[in-house]
C-alpha cells in the first residue's frame, strides 16, 4: 500500500479521497490554487502544496506542477478524482514515466474510451450492444436507403464531422430521408468542410442506465450493479438512483454479464462506467468513463462497498476482497447534486455561505467541502454538496431524501435545492422510469 | 478633521459597555457623547472550522501572507526544488545586500528534473533570502526581498 | 460625562458607512469625527438554521415574546383548552374593562376533562383578552393583559 | 397508520424521531420546556406545545401535560423517547386509557420489568441465564456457606434493601464469608433498618453485552443481534459497538434463541433490550430495557433495519416486514456519545455553540440537534451527539470513527471527544472484548 498519496483536485470529490486515505492509514497531500488556500480538501489534507494561480489551465490542469509537487512531498500515487485530468492519458502516462501510480486504469484503456467514435467500435467487438448504424460514412441514397430500411425508422443522419448537437437530423420514412439527405450533405460540407454522413437509429426519449466495474490486477473483474442518471439538464446529471426501477432482472444480468466479459477481454483495471442509452427494453452502449463518477455514492450506500477505498488498494495492486456473489444491493439509493446555482433562472451564485448545516440521521449522507464562512469561489465548478439517502424500498428513500432536503441550511448564496424537492415531489418521478429529456420538458410545470 | 484629543484612555466606559454587549448579548455597541466616543464590538461566530481541522501556526500564516503581499518579495513562479547555487560547491548566484538587476538570474528552481532559472522582477538590494538551499517551494511562495 | 448631545439622525452617512461594509466585506465600522459619531456592525454568520427549518411568522414571535415580558400578562399555568364562560350561554367570567380583584376567576382551562379555574394574578382593569372561547393554549401563553 | 404523533422527548432522541415520523408521512407535535423553545426538536416539528417550566418534573415528566398536549392538538400516540416516561408504566397505562397509543410495550410488561429482581425472577422462569444466587435471603451462617460452596466462590453478599453500591461485599472463601457475613448484616439494618442478606456469584470484571429485539402484534418475536456495550464510566456508556468482538457465534446463536423464546412467552411488544453481563464464556441476565435505546443506530446501521420506523409500525399493528432469516448484520459499527463535559476533569459545560461541523462521508452518521449558535441548557442532560459509524471489518470501523472525531467541530463548549480519541487509539480498546471496568481503571494512562 502506498504511503502517501497526491489528491489532483479540490471539492467535494478531494474531501472524499483525502477521507478514503485517511482511513488507510495512507498520508495525503492536498494541491490547491491560490483561491483554494482555504478551501476544505486543503484543510483536512496532511500537506498541501500551492501549485498555481486561478485558472485550471495553471492549476489543477498543470501536469508538470502536480508531478513536482510529488516530487517535493514525497507522494507515491496520484488520486485525479474526476473531471481535471481524470481521464487525461497522457498524464497518466507521464506518471508511469516518473515511476507515480495513476491511481485509475491503464493509460492505454483510457486513450481507447477517450475517442468516443473509436470506444464504440472496440465495445461493439467485444459484444457490447451499441447503437445500430452504417459501418462508417453511407455512399449515396440507395445505400442510406436499405440501411435505414434495415434498422428501422426513424433514423438520425449525423455528419460525421458534426459535433455539440450541429449536423444531426431526425428522418422518419423514406420520402424524408430522401428530401433530407443533399440538404444535410450540403450544410456538412459547408459547415465542417466534409460532406461524409452516417446513419443511426435514432433512439427517442431513452433513459440513461450505467453499469459500474471494478477490476483488480488478479483477474478479478465485478460488477457494482447499474444506476439511472436519467434526470439531466442541458446533459448536466441532477439526481441519480440506484437500482434503476421497471427494467427486467434478466435484462439487466445479460448486460452486467457483457459489460464484465468486456472488461476481462480488455484487461481493464480499476473503476469503470459503461454508459448506456435504454429505450424500448435494449441498451445501447454509448460512452465508458474510465474513473470515479460523481454518483459513485449511490452504489457504496447499495452496496456497502467503499468504492474510492478499493479503487486505490487494487491501483496498489491488492485484490478485490469480495467476489460477485457477495455483492447484494440492498434497498434503494438517490442522490441530489446540489448546485450553487438558483433553482428557476440556473443563474450561478458565488459569495460567503453564512450558515451550513447538514441534514443527518438514518441512511443519510451528505458529501461536501462547505462550511459556515466558506467563501465559494467563482473559478470553479458549482457542485456544493451531495445528499445521498438510502431507504428499504424507492418510496421510503425518496421520502427520506425529501426531508433531508427540508433539514438542510446552506445561506448566503442560491442553490437548486428547491429544484430537487419539486422533482422529487412529482408524480413522475415517483412513478419512475422516465426518460432524459423529461427534466428540460416539464422543469416549468414541476 | 479634529485636531487635539487627549490619549489617556479611561477603561470604565469600555468595561461598562462590554458587560452590556455580554448582557444583552449583542455583537456591537457603539457610543457617541460629544467629543467622546467609544465601540465594542465581539465576533458573533468563528466563521471557519479550526479546532479539529488541519492545525496551522497562525502567526507564521500571517507572516508568509504579509510576505506575499509585499512588494518587495520575489515569489516562486512554480513548484520544486530551490537551488542558491549554479551549481555544488559554486558561489551563491546572489547573496544578501548584493545589488541585482532586473533580468538577473536569483536562484534555480528544478522541476521535473528541469533547472529553470529565476530572474528577478525587481531592481535594487537583496534584503532578505526567505529560502535555503534544496528547500522546496510551492507556487506563489515568497523567495526574496529585494528593495 | 458631557450634556449636550446631538439627537438628530443623518442617515446619510449611516448608509454610506453600510456600502463601505459591505463592498470591503467588513463586519464592523466605527467612525467618528469631533462631536459626530456612526459605527455599523453586521454579524458575520447567521446563528440561527432559519431557511429550511419550521417556518415561523418572526412579526407574530415577537409580539407574543413581547407579551410574555409584559408585566401585565396573566399567563397560562398549564396546556389545555380555553372557556371564557362558566357554561355555555353564560356571560364571560371577564369582559375587556372589568375591574378584577386578585384571586377572581377570570377564565376557565381544560386539561384531561378537568375544569381548572384560573384566578387573577393581579389587580386592575382588563386591558385585553389575549384567547378566543375554546382556543388551545400552551403553558406560559399570555392569556389577558390587566392593568 | 396514525397521522399525527407527539414526541414526548427532547434533544437528539426527539430529533431522530421526528425524522422516522417525517419519513413515514406521520405529523409531528414536538413538546418543549421553557428553555427549549429555540431547541432543534421543535424547529424541525410540524407543531409545538410549550407544556411546562424547564424542571423535567414540571415539563419532560409531566404527564398530564403531555396528554392535554395531545389533546389540543389531536396527537393519537405518543412516543416516549428513551429516558424521561419511556418506562414508566403509569404513563403508558394513562395513555390507554385516553385511548392514546404509547409507542412502545404493553405497560404491563414495563411494569414486569420495571421491578430489577421481579425481572431476574421472571426471566429465570423463562430460561433465562442469570446470576447463580441464594433463592431470597439466606437463613444463617450454615445455609450462607452451603449456597456459595454450591454456586463457587467468590461470592457477593448483597443487602436486601441495598442499592446505589451500598451493602454490598465480595467474599473469596468460607473464612472470609464466616468474618464477614455478621458485619454486613449488622451495617444493612443500621443502614437500612432490615438486615436480609442475600448471595450471589461474583462476576469479576465482566462484558457488557445486550441483545435487541422487536414484536409486532402478529407473532413475529425477532432479535437483531448484541451489542457491547462494556467501555463506561461511572456506569454510563460511552462507547458501544455492533457486534460484540471475541464471542463464540454458536454463544450468542443459543442466547438469541432463549431471548426471542423469553419474548415469545412474555407476548412482548415493540422493540426491547436484554442487557447481560458477560465472564468465562457465560451470560446473565442483569435487566432489560423496555425501550429505546440511546445505542440503537448501530444495530440499524449493521442490518439496515430503522429501528425507529419498526416501533412506530408496530405500535399502529403493522407486521414487521422482515424475518429472522433476512437480518444479515453486514461489518463493524460503533458510537461514541460526544457529551458536554471536559475530556480529563469530567466537568459538565454549558454555553453557546459558536460553530458546529459535522464529519461526514462514506460510513459515518451523526445524531444530533446543535447547531451553530444553539444554547446549551443547564437544564439537561449533557449527550450533545452521537457518532456512529459503519467499516466493512471492526479496524476499518476503527480507522473511519477516528478520522470522524478528527473532522467534527464543536466549538464554544467543552466535549469529550479528545476522551474518544483516546479510547479508540488505546491498544486495548484495539484488540476488543474489554470489560465494564477497563475504561475506569485505564482513564489516567490513556
Amino acid at each position: 500500500m502506498f504511503d502517501k498519496v497526491l489528491i489532483a483536485n479540490r471539492g467535494e470529490i478531494a474531501v472524499r479521497i483525502n477521507r478514503a486515505c485517511q482511513e488507510l492509514g495512507i498520508s495525503t497531500v492536498a494541491i490547491h490554487s491560490e483561491a483554494d488556500a482555504e478551501s476544505m480538501h486543503v484543510r483536512i489534507a496532511d500537506e498541501s502544496v500551492c501549485i498555481g494561480p486561478n485558472p485550471v489551465n495553471k492549476s489543477y490542469l498543470n501536469a508538470h506542477a502536480i508531478i513536482s509537487a510529488c516530487e517535493i512531498t514525497g507522494a507515491q500515487a496520484v488520486h485525479p478524482g474526476y473531471g481535471f485530468l481524470s481521464e487525461n492519458a497522457s498524464f497518466a502516462k507521464m506518471l508511469d514515466d516518473h515511476k507515480l501510480t495513476f491511481i485509475g486504469p491503464k493509460h492505454k484503456h483510457i486513450s481507447m474510451m477517450g475517442d468516443k467514435i473509436e470506444a464504440k467500435k472496440i465495445m461493439r467487438q467485444y459484444g457490447v450492444p451499441t447503437v445500430p448504424g452504417s459501418d462508417g460514412a453511407i455512399i449515396g441514397i440507395n445505400d442510406a436507403i436499405k440501411t435505414s430500411k434495415k434498422i428501422g425508422f426513424p433514423v438520425l443522419l449525423k455528419a460525421s464531422a458534426g459535433g455539440g448537437g450541429r449536423g444531426m437530423q431526425v428522418v422518419h420514412n423514406e420520402k424524408e430521408l430522401t428530401n433530407t439527405l443533399p440538404i444535410i450533405k450540403q450544410e456538412a460540407l459547408s459547415f465542417f468542410g466534409n460532406d461524409a454522413i452516417y446513419i443511426e437509429k435514432f433512439i427517442d426519449s431513452p433513459r440513461h442506465i450505467e453499469i459500474q466495474v471494478i477490476c483488480d490486477s488478479h483477474n478479478n473483474f465485478l460488477h457494482l450493479h447499474e444506476r439511472d442518471c436519467s434526470i439531466q439538464r442541458r446533459n448536466q446529471k441532477v439526481v441519480e438512483e440506484a437500482l434503476a426501477p421497471e427494467i427486467n432482472q434478466d435484462k439487466k444480468e445479460e448486460l452486467f454479464r457483457i459489460c464484465v466479459e468486456a472488461m476481462e477481454k480488455m484487461g481493464y483495471l480499476g473503476l469503470g462506467t459503461l454508459e448506456f442509452l435504454f429505450a424500448d427494453n435494449e441498451f445501447y452502449f454509448m460512452e465508458m468513463n474510465t474513473r470515479l463518477q460523481v454518483e459513485h455514492p449511490i452504489t457504496e450506500m447499495l452496496t456497502r462497498i467503499d468504492l474510492v477505498r478499493e479503487q486505490i488498494c487494487v491501483a496498489a495492486g491488492d485484490k478485490i476482497f469480495t467476489s460477485q456473489d457477495n455483492i447484494k444491493p440492498l434497498g434503494h439509493s438517490i442522490e441530489c447534486r446540489i448546485n450553487a446555482e438558483n433553482s428557476y433562472d440556473f443563474k450561478p451564485s458565488v459569495g460567503t455561505i453564512k450558515m451550513y448545516h447538514p441534514p443527518a440521521g438514518n441512511g443519510i449522507r451528505l458529501d461536501t467541502f462547505i462550511y459556515s464562512g466558506y467563501k465559494v469561489p467563482h473559478y470553479y465548478d458549482n457542485l456544493l454538496a451531495k445528499l445521498i439517502v438510502t431507504g428499504r424500498t424507492r418510496n421510503h428513500a425518496i421520502k427520506r431524501a425529501l426531508r433531508s432536503l427540508n433539514e438542510i441550511v446552506i445561506d448566503g448564496i442560491e442553490t437548486n435545492i428547491d429544484l430537487h424537492k419539486k422533482i422529487l415531489s412529482s408524480n413522475d418521478f415517483k412513478n419512475g422510469a422516465v426518460p432524459i429529456n423529461w427534466l428540460e420538458k416539464n422543469i416549468s410545470k414541476l | 478633521m479634529s485636531n487635539k484629543t487627549k490619549k489617556e484612555i479611561d477603561a470604565k466606559p469600555i468595561k461598562d459597555l462590554a458587560k452590556i454587549l455580554e448582557d444583552l448579548d449583542l455583537t456591537e455597541i457603539s457610543y457617541s457623547d460629544g467629543n467622546f466616543s467609544v465601540s465594542v464590538s465581539k465576533a458573533a461566530a468563528k466563521t471557519i472550522p479550526s479546532t479539529s481541522l488541519q492545525a496551522n501556526n497562525e502567526q507564521v500564516e500571517d507572516l508568509e501572507s504579509n510576505l506575499k503581499n509585499d512588494p518587495r518579495a520575489i515569489k516562486s513562479p512554480m513548484v520544486g526544488t530551490v537551488y542558491l547555487q549554479p551549481e555544488p560547491g559554486a558561489n551563491k548566484f546572489v547573496d544578501v545586500g548584493s545589488q541585482v538587476k532586473s533580468g538577473q538570474t536569483l536562484l534555480i528552481i528544478e522541476a521535473m528534473k528541469t533547472m529553470n532559472p529565476i530572474e528577478s522582477s525587481l531592481q535594487g538590494k537583496v534584503l532578505k533570502i526567505l529560502v535555503e538551499n534544496e528547500q522546496a517551494v510551492e507556487f506563489g511562495q515568497p523567495l526574496m526581498l529585494i528593495e
